[in-house]
């Protein structure tokens, strides 16, 4: 069985032109691109200080989109009263359930419960960075001078236990977070950056997403560039000896910057999380495509990360283009590692890295 | 040091051939005695002796290897469908297509090494799943896997019964005869394909052993430890790893093709990342670089995704029914969470505590036991010989 | 006691000297048990496979507490549930055949691979005679091919492909679950008078078997009542972020997007459709409309807001007002607190007609079973008077054409039943192009 | 007197940096010529150019009548080019009988021969050689150690072993007794004058003076990536430009 070509039909709609086409899914691929960077961020910056592969950094970005699910459900708590009249229809006394938060607060209740989602980023940061910390102080730090492969075995372990338990705890189901009402409608971007109305219209949330991954990456960068603290992991990332005999004491350092780094995955996660439904496997699925994405950029090269997650992000939007595709058959399904396959062999230190990071 | 060596070479093999001619006795009490979970274990330890050739000696880490496997069972089922259901030339058609897979691949990816290498191998992987589960569906079946036909040409074999799917076999031995035999009071399935796959597991490790031993098993460790200073010793080293790699393709090409002969379906996950993952995990998990690490922690995985995750509550009620009844609530309430749908968890669990306390893998812990007990002995002042003096292997 | 299973096929082409050797007891002594893993002590063993990891975890959870239910039913423990309402009086609580139901598990991570090696492990070592479960169809066509080899029962779980009774039927398998051509032809009318005739419909399909035949059953079934298919589009299996794919259906004329997804990538197409505004648009003067072909109650629960007023097939669902569904789902309901989903259904009433064939064979004999079921015409199980048809062993039954309620009034309250599409109109002749290619084949014994 | 390595007009530039400059050297067959200078003088970078790890932008390396320029590592090797390495380079994890059949076995076998079936245990003519070199070096003792627990001095013996082995027709030594005790060294000097005695040709690169003029017959002094002097040792000992070259900073 031949699977049938994509038949194309070219848009004919009114002021849809091939420029608006282009703009969309520069736009899709952007957001898709920031997930890919704020991951591929802190695993490159984790690389580059500690020198540890770290395959629990898809867990990370999971348990950050199960910040804004727990505190949901935290909000969401019900009062259960059961109901003297009414029946389920297996028999029991019908359940009737108030959220706590609805009770008590009223409106304002509500408000909260509608804004979960980005107001679990309070919850996250403190949360993710204890992870972090626990994490590094724990188990990754043993494992500095260990082969890559046992680091990889570890924190694919670890990842496997995080996965677990949450799937425990939730379900191995996607539950819904839905973004608050206010930026759940579209947003028509054409007409903001001054084109003609109505053409290229986005969601909002995801509008959002972009400007919140620029947000927390530029926070990142600029902490690297204008902090003594930033300047000494930075100094690490070159010469990691070097600054170890200025007598400087790395490793605390080195501590913050894993739970930095947690802090990004984890928040790339619970802002992503109206836009994936959370599920336990999540970050197994980010996984292989973060790696790919700090290959790309250059192992332990940070601002190749972010442009290797954006310009995957966006060839991938482009290869799954109907006008692509025919051409193509199949190339949306195998586009982010063909792409890999070129790059590492044209330019094997990545589009940013620096020469001989990580050979044998 | 050479006929020490040799002597606990001859051991080790005698040990494995013992191994897998008893087996079925040996893993009946532990549940794992029936035919499809001993073929596992040996057509998967073959995988992982294979892709020891390459991790354990040259250090080079492939995250692609599930590509061969599958290729090599795609190939033994077309063999099926087109030529016949005798598993040879299934087998050699499958170690041929996946070495030169493996050629083609590595000939690509070894220009870069380290974890460059790997993301290589594991794009060109994740590659040959996502085609052969959607567009390459007319050579694979797709999600379905490809499965034998009543209607297949099978050219060389004679027309089956009406309606009967025919059964692969070595030439009229079916792989799926089974004999039940009752022996100290067990009820013991001694099964044709087992054996057959386990003769091949033996001349696989035979073989592997030779290549551990060899003068280019001994290039193979030098690239290990220290890649440049090899070449400047005047020996080109990618030759070296492209061998290997397309050797450790090979096995991992026959063990695909086994599956194949054992239950004659291919299905694309078998290439996905996590099967690639898989056998990293059995490899190290056994002791990477040992000659019988891989085959153990082959064995450790497959028991765990089989055995462990078909316990079910009631089940576990019945095995702590001695307890009194609140502690069996208790006990079988947090002892589920690492069976049945817990499975997983367990693994990653067991991941992390062998990594944690024996870097060496199951090997190591055997060694260490090993030591242990010799060391007790020498304090007894029975042995003042260097018997402690242990090469690694 | 020895006793050989070796086949008799086998025998009569070897000869050489490999073979002759390990094969020589064989030529001692014959098979002791008509048929594989004929029980022989005071009870019977059935093996519940379904996926306990991976995307269909929670589905798999939910057919294996159906299972537990219909074994305790079989047993005579609890209420009895369907065995109350179903039109075959045979079952008597007492077990199957004075046998007591004994049950073993496994987790098929909904892969073909390990669903295989799991339905063996059940066959070669636990001696179970029927194997039931899966929530995929790649699994069931896999498994039950294993289960034509091994010479056990096949009883699929939840599977919608066309394959599982098309192309790819065997005579050891059973569905009773509806499929993909059912779901077009149920929901083709409804939409027709819901949104008209005068469509143009963008389909975004699973880029594997299953979304081709879904793809196929509906755009068929959508064309016949003058709907245009403007596009049909790949989309690779867990995708994830599927807003590339969505961008396209805004600027290409379309009015209604057909989504042939399960699982998580439904839930996250859904949703995403949603967020890009499709459902707020005015396309061809029209209102953009979504379609769901084919729902779950359990994965609707994971789209959340996004369902409301999306329409849809189903198997069966809990708020269903016949007597069967009724005793169903109160049992269900009072054992775990909270109505069962279609899964749970389907592997329970599948479970029930398995105990109920063979207490009508006789036997557990697969054959004795087969005849038993071919044919078999039944009721009270939840979706009306259903036949067992013997051409391909699919179940015909009515197929409910359901909606996203727009005001749940609880967490399973998700959809409404907006049509109960009788058999008839669902039924197809066995030779139809979109089943056509396989054969039954045989039953067989095993042993 | 035949040269048997000659270098002309080597330049290789680092960025802005000069490197090397013009850089011609004649090594004649059989003797020991040593190249000195200063720290930075471009003495490794020099070797490196030979031995094919790095490229230089001009100039010809020709050894027994054939270019190096542009060949591989293992190619260079294999024109009987061995090299000890200023910070030792050994194969750690394995013994240092393995160590140094390695190199006897690229000797023999070439740069690739999949010898896959014949064992390890069986090269008794290799193994015989491995031992002599080990035993030229003094190390025979010590043949089944693994390689990673030797000292720095003794890592670097093994070095020399592993070259000597190879029986080459060049051996470039870049500072040989650099960290070695007094005593080693002197025992080093004696086994490379004995080895220089049975003809073979070599490179040293070395600061320890005792060692240079121990062993030289020939000595080019690098500055500045420039060869300012190339004479006989005792002409280069009060050499006003050498002086200079070292002390340039004498005003300090």
């Amino acid at each position: 069985m031949i699977p049938e070509t994509v038949s194309v039909r070219d848009g004919t709609q009114p002021g849809a032109g091939a420029m608006d086409v282009f703009l969309l899914q520069v736009l899709n691929g952007l957001d898709k691109g920031s997930a890919y960077a704020m991951i591929a961020l802190g695993l490159t910056l984790i690389f580059g200080t500690l020198g540890v592969v770290n395959f629990a950094h898809g867990a990370l970005f999971m348990l950050g989109a199960f910040c804004s699910v727990a505190l949901n459900k935290l909000l969401t708590l019900e009062k259960i009263a059961l109901s003297e009249t009414e029946m389920t229809a297996w028999g029991t006394p019908l359940e009737i359930r108030t959220p706590y938060a609805e009770a008590w607060f009223g409106d304002f209740g509500a408000w909260v419960i509608d804004w979960s989602v980005p107001l679990s980023i309070l919850i996250a940061i403190p949360f993710m960075l204890l992870v972090g910390i626990v994490m590094e102080r724990g188990l990754i730090r043993h494992f500095y001078k260990r082969p890559h492969a046992e680091q990889i075995l570890v924190t694919f372990g670890l990842a496997i236990v995080l996965q677990e338990i949450i799937k425990a705890w939730f379900g191995a189901n996607p539950i819904p977070q839905p973004a608050p009402e206010a930026l759940t409608g579209m947003m028509d971007f054409g007409a903001a950056i001054g084109m003609d109305a109505g053409n290229v219209v986005y969601p909002a949330w995801r509008l959002v997403y972009f400007l919140f991954a620029a947000a927390v990456i530029g926070a990142v960068f600029a902490f690297l560039q204008f902090t003594t603290f930033g300047m000494v992991v930075r100094a690490g990332m070159a010469d990691r000896e070097t600054v170890g005999l200025l007598g400087i004491n790395i490793d605390k350092r080195f501590t913050l910057t894993f739970g930095i780094a947690a802090v990004v995955a984890g928040l790339a996660g619970v802002m992503y999380s109206p836009i994936l439904s959370p599920n336990y496997h999540l970050g197994m699925d980010f996984l292989v495509l973060s790696f790919v994405v700090v290959v790309v950029g250059g192992m332990g090269s940070l601002p190749g990360a972010v442009a290797a997650g954006m310009l995957l992000g966006i060839l991938q939007s482009f290869a799954s283009m109907n006008e692509v595709k025919a051409i193509f058959p199949g190339i949306d399904q195998i586009i982010i590692y063909l792409v890999a396959v070129v790059i590492l062999l044209a330019r094997p230190r990545g589009l940013l890295g620096r020469k001989g990071v990580m050979e044998s | 040091m050479t006929v020490e060596q040799s002597k606990k070479d001859k051991i080790m093999v005698i040990g494995v051939v013992l191994a897998v001619l008893l087996g079925p006795i040996i893993l009946n009490p532990f549940g794992a005695g029936y035919p499809d979970l001993l073929q596992k274990f040996v057509i998967y330890g073959i995988f992982a002796i294979g892709f020891n050739i390459l991790f354990g000696l040259t250090g080079y880490l492939s995250f692609g290897h599930a590509a061969f496997l599958g290729v090599g069972s795609y190939s033994a089922v077309w063999m099926f469908k087109l030529l016949s259901m005798n598993i040879v030339p299934a087998i050699i058609l499958a170690m041929v297509i996946s070495g030169l897979f493996a050629l083609l691949i590595g000939f690509i990816a070894l220009r870069r090494s380290g974890i460059y290498f790997s993301i290589l191998t594991l794009a060109f992987a994740q590659m040959s799943y996502n085609l052969a589960y959607s567009v390459l569906t007319p050579i694979t079946n797709g999600e379905t896997g490809l499965q034998i036909l009543h209607g297949d040409p099978r050219v060389l074999d004679a027309a089956v019964e009406d309606g009967a799917l025919p059964v692969t076999n070595l030439f009229g031995l079916n792989m799926n005869a089974t004999a039940d035999v009752s022996l100290l009071g067990m009820d013991i399935q001694f099964n044709a394909g087992y054996y057959i796959c386990g003769l091949i597991m033996i001349v696989a490790f035979y073989i592997a052993l030779r290549l551990f031993r060899s003068p280019f098993g001994m290039m193979l460790k030098a690239i290990k430890t220290n890649q440049n200073r090899l070449n400047f010793t005047g020996v080109n080293s990618r030759p070296y790893t492209l061998t290997a790699f397309v050797i450790s393709g090979i096995y991992a090409g026959l063990a695909g093709g086994l599956l194949a002969c054992t239950d004659p379906l291919a299905g694309a996950e078998r290439m996905q990342w996590t099967a690639s993952g898989e056998v990293v995990l059995m490899t190290i998990l056994g002791g990477a670089g040992t000659m019988l690490g891989p085959i153990l922690g082959a064995g450790v995985i497959k028991y765990f995704e089989n055995i462990f995750s078909a316990y079910n509550e009631s089940e576990l009620m019945d095995v702590f029914s001695f307890l009194p009844h609140w502690l069996q609530e208790l006990v079988v309430s947090v002892s589920s969470l690492f069976v049945g749908e817990g499975w997983h968890l367990t693994l990653g669990v067991l991941f992390m505590l062998i990594v944690i306390f024996l870097p060496g893998g199951l090997m190591e812990g055997f060694n260490r036991l090993v030591k242990l007990a010799r060391g007790g002995y020498r304090k007894d002042g029975a042995s003042a010989s260097a018997a402690g003096k242990v090469t690694a292997e | 006691m020895i006793n050989f299973r070796l086949d008799r096929r086998g025998l009569l082409k070897g000869g050489l000297a490999a073979g002759t050797m390990l094969a020589a007891p064989t030529i001692l002594t014959r098979s002791a048990s008509a048929y594989t893993n004929e029980p022989t002590g005071s009870n019977v063993v059935l093996g519940f496979n379904v996926p306990q990891s991976g995307a269909y975890a929670d589905e798999g959870a939910d057919e294996l507490r159906a299972y537990q239910l219909a074994v305790q039913h079989l047993n005579g423990e609890g209420d009895g549930g369907m065995l109350n309402t179903f039109s075959s009086k045979e079952l008597q609580g007492n077990g199957v055949l004075g046998k007591k139901v004994d049950y073993v598990t496994g987790d098929t991570q909904t892969k073909s691979d390990a669903a295989r090696a799991s339905a063996k492990r059940m066959i070669e070592r636990d001696g179970a005679v029927m194997i039931t479960g899966g929530s995929s169809s790649g699994v069931a066509i896999a498994v039950q091919g294993l289960c034509q080899e091994a010479g056990v029962i096949f009883m699929a779980g939840l599977t919608h492909s066309n394959d599982t009774t098309g192309k790819d039927k065997k005579a050891n398998g059973f569905r009773h679950f509806f499929n993909a051509y059912m779901s077009g032809a149920a929901l083709a009318p409804v939409l027709k008078s819901n949104y008209g005739s005068d469509r143009k419909a963008y389909h975004l399909t699973a880029d594997y078997t299953w979304g081709w035949t879904q793809e196929e059953s509906i755009a068929a079934s959508t064309e016949a009542i003058g709907w245009e298919t403007v596009a049909k589009v790949r989309t690779p299996l867990g995708a994830g972020d599927f807003s590339q794919y969505i961008t396209p259906v805004l600027n290409s004329g379309a009015d209604v997007l057909i989504l042939n997804h399960y699982g998580r990538d439904m839930v996250n197409s859904l949703t995403q459709a949603v967020q890009f505004g499709l459902l707020d648009k005015m396309v061809n003067g029209k209102k953009f409309e979504v379609v769901v072909p084919l729902y779950s109650r359990l994965m609707a629960q994971g789209a959340g807001e996004n369902v409301k007023g999306i329409f849809g097939s189903t198997n069966w669902h809990w708020s269903l007002q016949d007597e069967g569904s009724k005793a169903f789902v109160k049992s269900f309901g009072q054992a775990y607190g909270f109505p069962p989903s279609q899964a749970a259904h389907t592997c329970y009433v599948q479970t029930l007609l398995y105990a109920d064939a063979a207490q009508r064979a006789g036997t557990f004999n697969p054959c004795g079973i087969a005849e038993a079921l071919e044919g078999f015409e039944f009721d009270g199980m939840g979706n009306g008077k259903t036949l067992y048809r013997a051409e391909d062993h699919q179940c015909f039954k009515n197929v409910l054409v359901v909606k996203g309620k727009d005001n749940p009034e609880s967490q399973f309250d998700l959809l409404e039943v907006v049509d109960e599409v009788p058999a008839e109109q669902v039924t197809y002749a066995p030779d139809h192009p979109m089943f056509a290619g396989g054969e039954l084949g045989a039953c067989n014994p095993g042993a | 007197m035949s040269s048997i390595l000659k270098v002309q007009g080597i330049n290789k530039h680092f960025g802005g940096l000069h490197a090397l400059n013009n850089v011609n050297l004649d090594v004649e067959q059989g003797k020991v010529h040593a190249i000195i200078g200063p720290n930075g003088a471009g003495k490794s970078t020099l070797l490196n150019c030979f031995i094919g790890r790095l490229t230089p932008d001009t100039g010809t390396v020709d050894f027994d009548g054939t270019s190096l320029i542009g060949l591989k590592p293992h190619e260079i090797n294999q024109t009987g080019v061995s090299r000890v390495f200023q910070t030792p380079e050994i194969f750690t994890e394995l013994t240092l009988l393995e160590n140094v059949m390695i190199p006897a076995l690229a000797k023999r076998d070439g740069a690739f021969k999949p010898s896959l079936w014949s064992s390890m245990a069986g090269e008794t003519e290799i193994r015989d050689q491995a031992m002599n070199a080990l035993s030229e070096v003094n190390m025979g003792g010590k043949a089944g150690m693994t390689a990673a627990s030797l000292s720095r001095g003794d890592k670097r013996r093994l070095e020399l072993a592993m070259a000597l082995v190879q029986n080459p027709k060049l051996l470039l030594l870049d500072e040989p007794t650099a960290g070695m005790a007094r005593a080693d060294t002197n025992a080093t000097i004696d086994l490379l004058k004995t080895i220089s005695g049975k003809g073979l040709t070599m490179v040293i690169i070395e600061h320890d003076m005792h060692v240079v003029f121990s062993l030289a017959e020939k000595i080019s002094v690098l500055a500045q990536g420039t060869v300012i002097v190339e004479d006989l040792p005792e002409k280069i000992k009060g050499h006003p430009k050498v002086q200079e070259a070292y002390l340039g900073g004498a005003h300090l």
